[in-house]
């Protein structure tokens, strides 16, 4: 395959590697922590390189002990370093929101301030057969935190891009990426780029209708939106990119002018990322025709059948584009 | 502790894996292979009331606890004939009215559930007993310690058995656990405990029935670490991190072979006994798959079903 | 006080100690277990009285370990007991969530049936003064877990009818009081009853706009809409009670004659219950105008000047009110 | 240790509490009266560099960090003059500029913060310490296994040290925590520990000291448990548990009196100097009063600011 122009070509796993290396090599500040992050190079490879390049000092694979693990990259980031802490699925984080969500995203204003706590959580989110306790998506969860920034790639440009941008902000950041993600490619920019944290961005234009998503989802709008066009239907696509600060001004822009909104996650929409999209565009744009597509109301099993029962694909976005478009 | 059973107990599950890794369709799974001797011995020390759970990798201590093979695999294999009705699937068996509470692949996210229905079996006061097998990467969670003082201080009728293969995915025990001996960690809560070779059945066997007669009798919890060694990678997904200097050296050592050898030198293994044994297990494993493969995969409407 | 015929005046935390006595009366399976909830009779002496009638062995004191008690209520309640665990404030069920939604929730989906968890995680919510890690609330988060059930009581016959309810579900419950209710005292039917769980009720029947909201905030509601009253504008109150499942359809019917809806919630707005129930009534009502009133998106501060700035008043209500009824 | 200035900053502590708690306006308070020798006693181990952490009962540990009472006093009243704007208040005082990382009311959830704060302090080689005051409660919790085993791996400069002062709220430490001495938690990971008399300043100090200097040269986490005793309720809007016959022993078991005694006894304290000691300290009490009492409540804008 070739690149364009200023481009390579990387996998997922390796835009993060790749973020990750140079800003531990820009910042002697920037620590990695999490299972098997070290020779192993984590669960999908995505910190694949680092431990030989940096060392075990700074690369440290911990035992199995999320609370302790996020505990302690809250705890370096309050005190001057910038962690990375590798939770490798989204389901592990529970058992570290109390130091992320109690101290680290409210230690700025609890201490008027005087501390802050730029610690990077790395987790995994979704459903690739690995069944009820391994394939959640929280994000609406993190949203929902004041103090968090929550970060969520679709492609390997802005994992690249938000990755470094993560490790800059001064705050806590959950960085989402996504199990099917890890195996995808994309050109990244031969030159060090910060994707910018709290803007949207629209990754296809189109007239009828507007579709908001995030992450691996953003690939299911896409696959929902050429089918569509076949049959005359111009979907716009856009990619969310960072769920808090969440940059409505993009997505009422584009709904201003399709005038039609369907938002696609694939967690639960009880709460979820869609219910908050669909509020403030309407705020913004007055009343459209919105339709929500995310999971069903039910655990994720790993069961082929039921996992594809219940997560969004395709057909289920280009049944909500119909509805609203003949509501 | 029936010898032969033991012995085909171990054999069964060695089989059983070997017949699911040769199927494409089985998603990826986590091997017992190497370990067998703890999920049996621990198993042959249970009484019918008893309650089992386990960690992620459960077909082991699935098959170990009696689960009819048939169930395990066509739930493994994701169909409705599962007893899970293929829900559940790898990680998440279960069949606990035959006294397999169940499967939960979070990691420690068992030990205080399996003290919760050690407090029911307290409650209900029929002298059950609940047994919870987890990884030595289990050790290093929160969990096992406020469930260890929390079982102390209740008396719980709870057995908490590590299966320590010495990995957690990538990581050696040693560069993830502080402690000597994992069995230390009950020390200071006053909970006995004690480490054994878990490539021996008996010494599994003979530890845990002491325990379990102990913790029915109203002594509390006991803490059992078998020493195991881990025969595939952690998973099938998962890249092995062993040269093949170590595997030789790890699969040499195999608690099947060690057992069968050793009943043969005592005389309590002829070699029909071990024809036949192998002809058994391959009937059920083979018995096992048709069963599996005649199931179908559940109606897409199990998704919603069962969820409230 | 006197009190109507065939009900008593009872405190909010007497009303919940009585449903907890009830039912550990009638089914032995009932246990209590929880940080100072024996001779100490709870922290806000709702399970008063409990440890002398039923003993230690049924109402446990439990040391401080969320995670390990919610473990040992959710596998108590799978092995067949009915166990209350009492989280002192939700806050500190983050520590506990992996066992109650990885676990509890998933239970009987995941074993096809075979296991369900009836526990009951009794915990409160909201700010009285106690600052940024014992103020939260976290309803939003477990609306969007599928298998739980969630109740919020505004009153002293519902936090008793539904804990009622709460012990007798199938299933785990989450039940959520708040700081702020348990000096209120209000009526409660002398005879044993059972809020349904699933319904919410018409707590001041109104014309103009609906506010659908719950536990203490149903008294907010209740005072802006007396002070709305001298102005005219009548305000219909929503109280949900239940807050998964969603009673949809009774916010629905109000909203249908008001045409106007102001959500209301102690907790952040973003992914929140507000943004639920108003996409929710939307979907069944079409569009309507609509305003959500929330906590400010930042932590809570125990400082009496900056709590009373962070979380809804009567007068942020009035406004919200009189927003909707301008637009 | 410089002796008088222990005992000064002991009763500093006493009578900053005795002035706060005479404010109707104080909300609700938790208070160190009791248990000033351990916190008085680590603090003198500590160096400018260290960094300590507490629990949500932080008055004596901030007060015995040096943290200028004023600042303490109108942080606790919520006033804008306060390190933290009046933002964090009871539970939440910091100042780690000086040293206090801070508190957090979170029972145990800041033992694993304060490990992170030790990595950083080993990544920096400056010798740095960190060290973390929890109660007896906080041990029932996994944060402190999670904790002491990553700690004890990576021989992380941190001092953790349990004010056990044998209650937490209203559940005596017998019943919530199985092990016979706390400090037994700590053996399995061969991390060192020592129980102390924490009514003894002295003793706290030595063996702090002790621990601190172990741990700055490298040889990793130490635990001490010092037995103290708390004088009043768990929080002034707690009711009290004990008996007042209960109540008569503990008060009379004084850490400020038992050090004046001592040092009288061995001619290190004179009348002079103890009269002294208390006009200086109840000129810093009415002074931090003063300074509060000048200070504004924080602008409600604030409740926006700093959140992200
Ligand atoms: C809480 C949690 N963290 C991480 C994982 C990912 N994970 C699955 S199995 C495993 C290794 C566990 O090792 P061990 O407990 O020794 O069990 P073994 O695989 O050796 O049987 C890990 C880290 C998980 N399932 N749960
Ligand atoms: C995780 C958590 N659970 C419960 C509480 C409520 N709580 C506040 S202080 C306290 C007692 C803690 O006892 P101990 O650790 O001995 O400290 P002490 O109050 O005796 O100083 C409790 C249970 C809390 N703050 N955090
Ligand atoms: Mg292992
Ligand atoms: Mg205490």
């Amino acid at each position: 395959m070739s690149s364009e122009a200023g481009a390579i070509k990387l996998f997922f796993r390796e835009a993060i590697a790749r973020a990750v290396r140079e800003e531990m090599a820009a910042d002697a500040r920037v620590i990695v922590l999490g299972q098997d992050v070290g020779a192993f190079g984590g669960a999908y490879k995505e910190f694949h390189g680092l431990y030989d390049q940096f060392g075990a000092s700074r690369v440290r694979d911990t035992p199995v002990a999320e609370a302790a693990m996020v505990g302690l990259g809250v705890g370096a980031a309050a005190a001057g370093y910038r962690p990375i802490v590798s939770i490798t699925y989204m389901d592990f984080l529970m058992l570290g929101l109390d130091p992320l969500v109690n101290y680290a995203a409210k230690a700025r204003f609890k201490t008027g301030g005087q501390v802050t706590a730029p610690v990077v959580v790395k987790t995994t989110a979704g459903a690739k057969g690995q069944g009820v306790a391994h394939s959640q998506c929280l994000e609406a969860w993190l949203m929902g935190v004041a103090g968090l920034v929550v970060v969520a790639p679709s492609n390997a440009a802005d994992a690249y891009g938000l990755m470094k941008s993560a490790l800059r902000h001064d705050g806590p950041v959950v960085f989402v990426d996504h199990k099917r993600l890890f195996p995808t490619a994309g050109e990244v920019p031969l030159a060090q780029t910060f994707t910018p944290i709290g803007q949207a961005v629209i990754r296809r234009p189109g007239e009828h209708v507007t579709i908001a998503t995030h992450g691996y989802m953003v690939r299911v709008a896409g696959e929902a939106a050429d089918r569509l066009a076949k049959a005359g239907v111009s979907c716009e696509i856009v990619d969310l990119r960072t769920l808090a600060p969440l940059d409505v001004a993009t997505v009422a822009g584009s709904v201003a002018r399709t005038r039609a909104l369907v938002t696609l996650e694939e967690g639960q929409l009880a709460c979820g990322v869609g219910a908050e999209v669909a509020f403030r565009v309407q705020e913004q744009v007055g009343a459209v025709r919105i339709a929500r597509v995310g999971a069903l109301p039910a655990p994720v099993s790993s069961n082929p059948v039921l996992e594809a029962a219940a997560i969004p694909d395709a057909a289920r976005v280009m049944d909500a584009v119909r509805r609203v478009l003949d509501a | 502790m029936d010898r032969l059973a033991a012995l085909k107990a171990m054999l069964l599950i060695r089989r059983f894996e070997v017949a699911l890794d040769a199927r494409p369709d089985h998603g990826f799974q986590l091997y017992s292979s190497g370990e067998e001797a703890v999920a049996v011995g621990v198993c042959a020390a249970l009484e019918p009331g008893d309650q089992l759970l386990c960690s992620g990798r459960s077909i082991g201590p699935a098959l170990a606890r009696g689960i009819d093979p048939r169930l395990v695999m066509a739930e493994l294999l994701g169909k409705a004939a599962g007893p899970s009705g293929g829900k559940g699937g790898r990680g998440h068996l279960a069949k606990p009215d035959q006294g397999f509470f169940g499967a939960h692949a979070v990691v420690a996210g068992n030990i205080s559930i399996a003290a919760g229905a050690a407090l029911a079996a307290q409650l209900e006061a029929k002298g059950g007993l609940v047994v919870c097998i987890f990884g030595d990467g289990a050790c290093g969670a929160g969990a096992l310690h406020e469930t260890l003082n929390i079982a102390a201080l209740w008396r719980l009728p709870l057995l908490l058995v590590c299966d320590n293969n010495g990995l957690s995915v990538s990581t050696p025990r040693e560069a993830a656990l502080a402690p000597a001996k994992l069995s230390d960690l009950a020390a200071p809560f006053g909970v006995t405990a004690a480490t054994v070779d878990g490539m021996d059945v008996e010494a599994v066997h003979a530890q845990a029935t002491e325990f379990a007669a102990r913790a029915r009798s109203g002594g509390g919890p006991a803490f059992l670490e078998c020493l195991s060694q881990r025969f595939f990678s952690h998973s099938t997904a998962t890249r092995e991190t062993r040269s093949a200097e170590t595997m030789r050296r790890v699969l040499d050592r195999c608690p099947i072979r060690l057992y069968a050898d050793r009943l043969r030198l005592n005389g309590q293994l002829g070699d029909d006994d071990l024809t036949r044994i192998e002809r058994e297990v391959d009937d059920l494993v083979a018995g096992a798959m048709a069963f599996a493969d005649a199931s179908p995969y559940p109606d897409p409407a199990e998704a919603l079903r069962d969820v409230v």
